[in-house]
């Protein structure tokens, strides 16, 4: 979870100096979200993302530094400065993309779960989405697909309540995302997900169920996002004391260090000692990022196909 | 060799890849048919056109999957298996439905092994029906190679004859790309001579339908035969022909097309799409662009107008480019000073 | 309900014959639901419709014969023969066309209702569409618009128990079509759709309330077709009995005869009378539409655009 | 005339059309922004490219609506509306979403009219945004103008200048077809003299940049700077171009490109679109086949390549065609012998 806290917060400040180009959407304060679904996977499980992917794809287990490289748009980074932000993947962990199509993975998870269920190895396959995405038609197709076939997807929706700058209670016409949801016959939970370890719980019966061939099902996550839709955004349309009430109550790193701490789990100091660790990994992937070379035009033509 | 319609190379076709490789799963709507009815037992129908005859029964629900009508969810589902290292084969019934389902396509599935710095592979073949000649009016007689052809990242094959409906398909298949596979729906029932066991036939490589000295017809599809019959009634006028089949379109064959041309001098592209940003646009500008100094006339296209496909038999015989269309075109080109 | 019954089964005769071209779906056994529904409707109303209209348009006004010379083919049809059976349509009574692609249909009614409620005189929007046409993302964003715009649509689904060859229990992932749509906070019933009667109470009530302002409804009628998915379709796919068994309990226009003698609505006499009108404007029609003249080849290339 | 941006007089057109005709309503996400939230008054961002700022402020939540992310529900919802007697005005945040929501377009709006026998009116506009130049990478970046182009019974208008910006919405609010009007995302913040009050640019009608003698230009968008640009700099070398923008790509200005072909004799055809099928190979094969005997030398084309647009700077920069790219070709193409 801190490692992506302060790959996001990093990125807020190098964006600022205009080093990273493009579209870049920061994942900071939904991490508990990522980390609690992904600690109940492993690499032969698939994930797909969205245009808010850096968690996941951390959470998945990309490479960091291919990941900084990726964003700052060099040619060994992880997709070899092609994708950048929005389309950030790793075939090799199973993270099958951050995808800039609201909706687009939904569908792209439910032909991995049926690609996992003729494999029969218990491998599941979860989607992230937003709020946003929840009204976007193929969603509810892929919901429907998974639901019939009994595919062992999971999808799981981020409700921060905006999409770019309008009130999710606008948009979705419905009590909840989880209650349209239930109506496809997918088993849906409704969680806190500022609580590592609920989303953690949660997940981990959901994934088991998914595994047993219990077909899909799904869970809206309550979340806040702590930086605006996009970098430059400066979010006038949220209610005025909105992210400072966030930051100080509903901060999942802070919770989660707290309840971590009461436990007694972790010494303050071995979290420290974690917290240094990453701004030293966050430090090292920004420099290897700076240094590293840019892609050339020839670059620009390749991987269009495997062959043609 | 033996001698079979173009719905059954397809069909046989699929049987044989899905026995050489259990990763290949075929899916799409009513590719079985009478699924869910809890009296009957399914495999009714094997697709609309027949063409999935068969497949359920022998391959089991687990590989030829009857799916809702939700064609994005169709293709979705499709390059998402792909990714996971499946090799989908999916029925879209008419290509006119890609409107629902061109996102999977174009955004996802084409450009995943690039955005994805050359890692990830989308072995997935759509198989859909295209073309007018059957009276079903403006949204089930549409062609739209042009649409997929513009899209980088993705193939697009078009069989114009039992054999190449067999050979392309099997290569498709086995293809590590995304694959548009479009059948006219006329050509179902024509037959023709198909090898025997295992046939494959290389993308990008033209078939030289036949072979003359005044003018080089290009297309593909129902109208390869719309061209042989054209300059059969040409050769009687003293007019030869090379007909040119590219097979597909993407990618294209331009060496046969550009031979082609410096020998003739002389090019009619023929197509039944509209004439805008379409394929027959494509070859045209090709020529113009790289064989310009052999040109000895203009480079004329014959293709549908710029109009949706109409309902009645005698508007969709006039929408549709004929033969004597073509001759005329042909004969106009040749005639040209 | 007559003259649909009528329309369909001269059709299915002159089909076979092959004096008309094409692809044609068949209404027979859901007149009940069109009528029912339509009767609430003025020509200000809109509806939209699917693939199998006729019904539809019927109902909602559209002139038999000029449909009939349009299945035709013909110059004078409804639509000069550019549309044919799948695009039947006509603006001045409401009907905004049949539509050949599965789901087309409501999000085009969720415009008429904006369209309508901007208007303020309490005209509605009634999307027609079947089963399968329930698994279509851009069916399911159509209801999420109306629902969180209000908007005065109802969305009638015609569960007649097939998506051309597929049964509906196997595509839809949840109790019925009518629970799934409740989920989108759409007020939803179901109900008897053989029954001319019932399918006229429930639609009066729903249109009531949505010309007040309250938002969109659904319906979903239980029914069957008396015909294949399209001409030519040899049904193996149904139950032995089915059919049979439909024509014998569930034939709408038998339950319409029988109730309307039992209430002394009506004499024997004169619904034959009745009956025997619908027969003579079909012959009308058939032979009109046999002895229209076809449309020309410079016909192909006008209206496609107002002015280009 | 009064100066203003490319995007000033997108809004401005709009407030102006929404004033003049009630029928007209403006929808799309975040076209108010803001919406939902009890805390907040909305209208905070006007789109995300700012474009209908202030239009819910001044015409209410009726005629300027927030929309839900569902592109076919708001095509589809435009088109209903439209069939229905209003003028509505959809936003497309970006044309590369257009793939979820080509069958509302193409089956639906485009073909209506014809379809329903000439009865049926859909007065509606679609604004979206296209191009490369931002670094938004492959699904945020592409110009889809071939893909509507190629589609019977649609519209499409790509201005180039504010002046033209306001002109071609004035024309497009009022025609009574269904219009893509695609503004290039770089193009916003561009300045230039834009007439007051009433104006509008009838479509299929050119705008000739420039004049010269020695080769035609034709681009659309932002490839027209490019285009002034590299004329700029082979004018130091003596050589002279028309330069042509059409405008609108359907109905096409063939008269306007074919005369100057006849006079230069040369044509280079400049887009940011990839090849294939592209509206570059529309332009091109229309001259080789209408004005051949003008040709002087072959028809060239400058375009994207065959790829995704890349994310990376560097590669970006190479994708999109340069004005020395087209200085490069235009050289070539004035020196072929
Ligand atoms: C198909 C599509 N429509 C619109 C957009 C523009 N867009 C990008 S993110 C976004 C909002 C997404 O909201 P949500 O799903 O809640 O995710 P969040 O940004 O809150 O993480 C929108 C509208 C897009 N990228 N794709
Ligand atoms: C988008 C789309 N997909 C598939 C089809 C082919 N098709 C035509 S009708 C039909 C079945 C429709 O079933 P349902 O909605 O239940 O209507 P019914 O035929 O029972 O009236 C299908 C799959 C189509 N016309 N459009
Ligand atoms: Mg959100
Ligand atoms: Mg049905």
């Amino acid at each position: 979870m801190k490692t992506i806290r302060e790959f996001e917060e990093r990125l807020h400040k190098e964006i600022a100096t205009g080093a990273i180009a493009g579209f870049t959407h920061l994942y900071a304060g939904q991490e508990s979200i990522a980390v609690g679904v992904c600690e109940n996977l492993t690499n032969d499980d698939y994930i797909t993302s969205t245009h808010r992917g850096h968690g996941h794809c951390i959470a998945k287990g990309c490479d960091v530094i291919g990941m900084m490289k990726e964003l700052y748009g060099r040619a060994d980074g992880l997709c070899k400065g092609k994708g950048g932000s929005m389309h950030v993947a790793d075939m090799d962990v199973g993270m099958l993309g951050a995808n800039g199509i609201v909706g687009g993975g939904p569908p792209l998870a439910t032909g991995a779960a049926l690609a996992a269920k003729l494999d029969g190895k218990g491998e599941v396959a979860v989607s992230f989405g937003g709020d946003g995405s929840c009204n976007q038609g193929p969603v509810f197709e892929a919901m429907n697909i998974a639901a019939i076939l009994k595919l062992p997807s999971i999808y799981v929706y981020e409700n921060n309540r905006y999409s770019e700058h309008t009130h999710s209670s606008y948009v979705i016409a419905s009590e909840s995302i989880a209650s349209r949801v239930e109506g496809f016959g997918i088993h849906t939970v409704k969680a806190n997900g500022f609580d590592f370890f609920e989303v953690h719980e949660v997940m981990k019966e959901l994934i088991a169920k998914a595994r047993e061939g219990n077909g899909p099902c799904a869970v809206e996550f309550e979340t806040t996002r702590f930086y605006g839709h996009f970098e430059g955004d400066p979010q006038n349309y949220r209610a005025p004391t909105e992210l400072e009430d966030d930051r100080e109550n509903n901060d999942c790193l802070k919770i989660f260090r707290s309840k971590v701490s009461e436990a007694g789990l972790l010494a303050d100091e071995d979290l420290d000692n974690i917290d240094n660790e990453v701004l030293a990994l966050i430090d090292d992937a920004v420099e290897q990022a700076q240094n590293s070379p840019a892609p050339t035009p020839d670059d620009v033509t390749t991987d269009v196909y495997v062959s043609y | 060799m033996t001698e079979i319609t173009f719905r059954e190379a397809l069909t046989n076709t699929l049987h044989q890849e899905m026995a050489r490789d259990e990763n290949v799963i075929v899916l799409g709507e009513d590719v079985v048919g009478g699924t869910g009815n809890p009296h009957v037992e399914p495999d009714f129908v094997g697709g609309v056109f027949g063409v999935t005859a068969g497949l359920y029964t022998k391959f089991g629900v687990e590989r030829c999957i009857d799916m809702p009508i939700s064609e994005a969810g169709i293709v979705g589902t499709a390059a998402g298996a792909a990714l996971a290292g499946k090799r989908p084969v999916a029925e879209i019934m008419f290509c006119d439905f890609m409107g629902l389902c061109l996102d999977q396509l174009m955004n996802q599935a084409a450009k995943f092994r690039y955005m994805f710095g050359g890692k990830a592979t989308c072995p997935m073949v759509i198989r859909t029906t295209y073309g007018a000649g059957m009276n079903a009016a403006s949204q089930h007689s549409q062609s739209l190679h042009p649409l997929v052809t513009m899209i980088p990242g993705l193939k697009v094959v078009i069989p114009s004859t039992p054999a190449d409906a067999k050979g392309l398909l099997t290569t498709a298949i086995r293809d590590d790309d995304p694959v548009i596979f479009f059948e006219h729906k006329t050509l179902y029932t024509i037959s023709g001579d198909v090898p025997d066991g295992d046939y494959t036939v290389p993308f990008g490589k033209a078939r030289i339908v036949s072979e003359g000295e005044d003018c080089t017809l290009v297309a593909t599809g129902r109208m390869v035969s719309f061209c042989e019959n054209a300059a059969q009634a040409l050769s009687e006028d003293g007019i030869s022909c090379d007909i040119i089949d590219p097979r597909t379109t993407s990618p294209l064959d331009e060496d046969a097309i550009l031979d082609s041309v410096e020998k003739t001098g002389r090019l009619v592209v023929v197509d039944e799409t509209p004439p805008r940003c379409s394929f027959a646009c494509d070859v045209a500008a090709l020529a113009a662009s790289e064989v310009f100094s052999s040109l000895k006339a203009p480079i004329k296209q014959v293709t549908a107008p710029h109009s949706p496909v109409p309902f009645a038999k005698e508007l969709e015989a006039a929408y549709v480019p004929s033969p004597a269309k073509i001759k005329d075109i042909v004969e106009q080109t040749v005639n040209y000073k």
